[in-house]
């Protein structure tokens, strides 16, 4: 197995101008945030980039969309961003909004060979249009067709030396279903542990889908809507 | 009328027990709060997890653990992680008891549009398309006039559609409303409205058979 | 949660001739042993069984062949089982056979709610007779419909108060999408611990695919082929 | 003439580093004997592992720990279970690198039959179907000829088809073939085999360029 590289910046070392890459991650939490520093470094241009969310203005993607590396973003919301909300309206910036559930199938149907694949999701509104509907059992629904992206970029756990992959609480969400969905799958993890340390029933992401992995560094994990309750509020 | 933790609680007791539940961002959170009783209900957060569990203490709080909303939670005991396709699979497939939704129009045959507006910047529709077009059994909660004291309650929608003829019942501000085929059927009112203000405030097909109770909170 | 059953008598208790089941395993590893002794001590008849093997004559689906309580079989491969040929030869049984990828394919398009897939697997075959053949990118694929079926019956290694499932290695096979496919899915565990004994990162089969659960007994865990290396062969 | 150990040794070389490889039962099984020295592979067992190991010593055997022939075996570091939704995912996605089958028949346009004999009992296809119509290169280990010494690299195959055109290589007793648009084309042969011998026993089109040289094993 020679999946390990040294670092993000070897990890996406020949991405090119003009790739179509997957980000793994739900708002901020699970995002490959070394990888997204490295891309901003190598000052990589014109991407279309799948991701369910586009960072916000000085964190995750939205660091990409300041340099202004992003030709068109494939999400399906986008939330608080000044910077994207700037490019879009000035035609700088080409988005496709799809549903969730669409966007999280669409990569499984890569990962699984599968090209194309029929949701409920979208019937009857102007995310349908121009697709191909199909009835069965009496429901109408949209054909979808699999993603296909260069490169898949997420951000794990934990790693072995394999590739195998373990996520962590609800930053697993679009992260295995990426992993699968790469030409060439870059995994960047919390821990990376001698091949025969995970154990291969909690696998989440098999190693044979994660073609790059290294041990990120200094990883923010950066909150967007922090939420708590006081002490007195315990039962 | 109702304020937003009335239309939450009134929400609250078609729950039953066992429900696994979605609850959408806003009034649909508040729902938690006031589950009844001896009534167990299992949260689920679409961004992949069953078995939600209330705001985190401050020293408690973790990245890694948020639901759909990005806000950071807990979980219960019980919970499980999944990915985001197993999440919107078990949505689809009509796992999901019961899917609570805010919205900016509902229409007599039960549209729904609560993602876009028109001239405004567009954020997306995030699970919103999911979760209208495949759970079985959805309840709007939604102020039922706007600003301007317009009804939100319409014959059609005129804001671009999340889903067709997807919700079953609207819980407003001024009461409860079964979708039927001949529209919205008032089954309850908010304490102290009548069935003449709920008729004047509801620009759809409204359907009001004989006495109409006022909702009651023990 | 009112998903704990006694035992597997009172678990399939319901289960009416001519219903359609899926039983989880691959040969004779992660069979629901139990729940196939209550349905064999139950004499339901005229049953559709989804599984991928048939069992052998004396142990798994083959004690229900015995007892000719199955009406038609839907496999990828039924083995050695001479009760089988018999039945399938006088016309008693019928059978389809299914490539295996696509059995595993249309359980899991039930769980995900996806009516039909497409897959490769069969095309240009007799598996492909009078099914709608679609190209996607220069390649042939079957349309291939997601399960229908009344029952699930799935065996775990540990399982949870709300229903939360673990496999144990190979005996996770088609244990994970039967469940999510079942109507009523029903799952036998080697151990039922109490809800939050479970870590959620390490669930397979999320509690709300499970609608009934109880501890098996005695399970024979029988080995079809015992293969083993000589101690002198060790590195 | 090559014996089954021979064929298994000679795909072996076909094995590159960091391969992952799915072997079929029989022939192919033994291919893992001879995974030459300094190259990683990964077995996959279509069953749901990736990471297979040797069969058990007596006192490892576990009932749950088997491979897709039914056999007991272990797992190596760095493994990895799955349920077999994912495992013939990966196959379809073209993530296994090399697949190596048996077969009754290979016609030399790549078309193979290895699941079913007309008039006798139907056993299934198993995964197959899936195998051959997915995986992006398939090497097929198989003898020469059948009992009665008939070729069974034919110009079209006789027995009901598993795939079409998916074969890319054929390594029998008698020699090794790349499948080309225009047939078998004679890459080596079996040691002490001549090339008039193979054209002898060879029904479908076969490709002699030259020397063929003859295979060496240190």
């Amino acid at each position: 197995m020679r999946k390990i590289v040294k670092n993000a910046a070897e990890a996406v070392n020949d991405i090119q101008d003009g790739a179509t890459i997957m980000l793994g991650g739900f708002g901020l939490c699970g995002i490959p945030e070394n990888c997204i520093t490295a891309l901003v470094k190598k000052g990589v241009k014109n991407l279309t980039c799948i991701s369910n969310n586009a960072g916000v203005d000085d964190f995750g993607i939205g660091l990409m969309l300041q340099q202004k590396q992003i030709r068109k973003m494939i999400s399906s919301y986008v939330g608080e961003n000044a910077e994207f909300e700037r490019q879009l309206l000035s035609g700088e910036l080409e988005v496709d909004l799809i549903p969730q559930g669409t966007l999280a199938t669409r990569c499984m149907a890569a990962g699984y060979g599968m090209p194309a694949v029929f949701t409920l999701a979208g019937f009857g509104t102007e995310v349908a249009e121009g697709k191909e509907i199909r009835e069965f059992n009496g429901k109408k629904y949209l054909l979808e067709y699999a993603f296909d992206s260069d490169f898949a970029i997420v951000k794990a756990w934990k790693g072995d030396t394999h590739g195998n992959l373990i996520f962590k609480a609800t930053a697993r969400n679009f992260n295995p279903l990426m992993a699968m969905a790469g030409k060439i799958t870059i995994a960047e993890v919390e821990e990376l542990v001698p091949a025969g340390e995970l154990n291969p029933n909690e696998i989440h992401t098999p190693g044979i889908y994660v073609h790059r992995i290294f041990q990120g560094v200094n990883y923010e994990k950066r909150i967007e809507q922090l939420t708590t309750r006081k002490q007195e509020h315990a039962r | 009328m109702l304020d937003k933790f009335g239309i939450a609680k009134r929400i609250a007791r078609e729950l039953q027990d066992g429900y696994y539940v979605n609850l959408g961002i806003g009034i649909p959170t508040l729902v938690a709060n006031y589950i009844p009783e001896g009534i167990e209900v299992v949260l689920q957060s679409e961004n992949g997890l069953l078995g939600m569990g209330p705001f985190p203490f401050a020293d408690e709080v973790d990245a890694d653990l948020i639901n759909a909303g990005k806000q950071t939670i807990t979980t219960v005991k019980g919970s499980a992680f999944f990915d985001s396709a197993m999440s919107f699979g078990m949505i689809r497939a009509g796992k999901v008891d019961l899917t609570v939704l805010g919205a900016m129009e509902v229409a007599d045959n039960g549209d729904i549009a609560n993602w876009k507006v028109p001239g405004k910047m567009v954020k997306g529709m995030g699970g919103a398309m999911d979760l209208v077009a495949a759970a079985k059994n959805i309840i709007v909660a939604m102020q039922h006039c706007d600003k301007a004291g317009n009804s939100k309650l319409l014959p059609k929608c005129t804001l671009p559609i999340t889903g067709l003829g997807c919700v079953k019942k609207v819980v407003s501000d001024l009461g409860v409303f079964n979708i039927t085929e001949h529209g919205f059927h008032l089954i309850e009112r908010a304490p102290g409205i009548s069935t003449d203000f709920i008729t004047e405030k509801t620009a759809g097909r409204l359907i009001i058979n004989g006495e109409v109770p006022e909702m009651i909170f023990d």
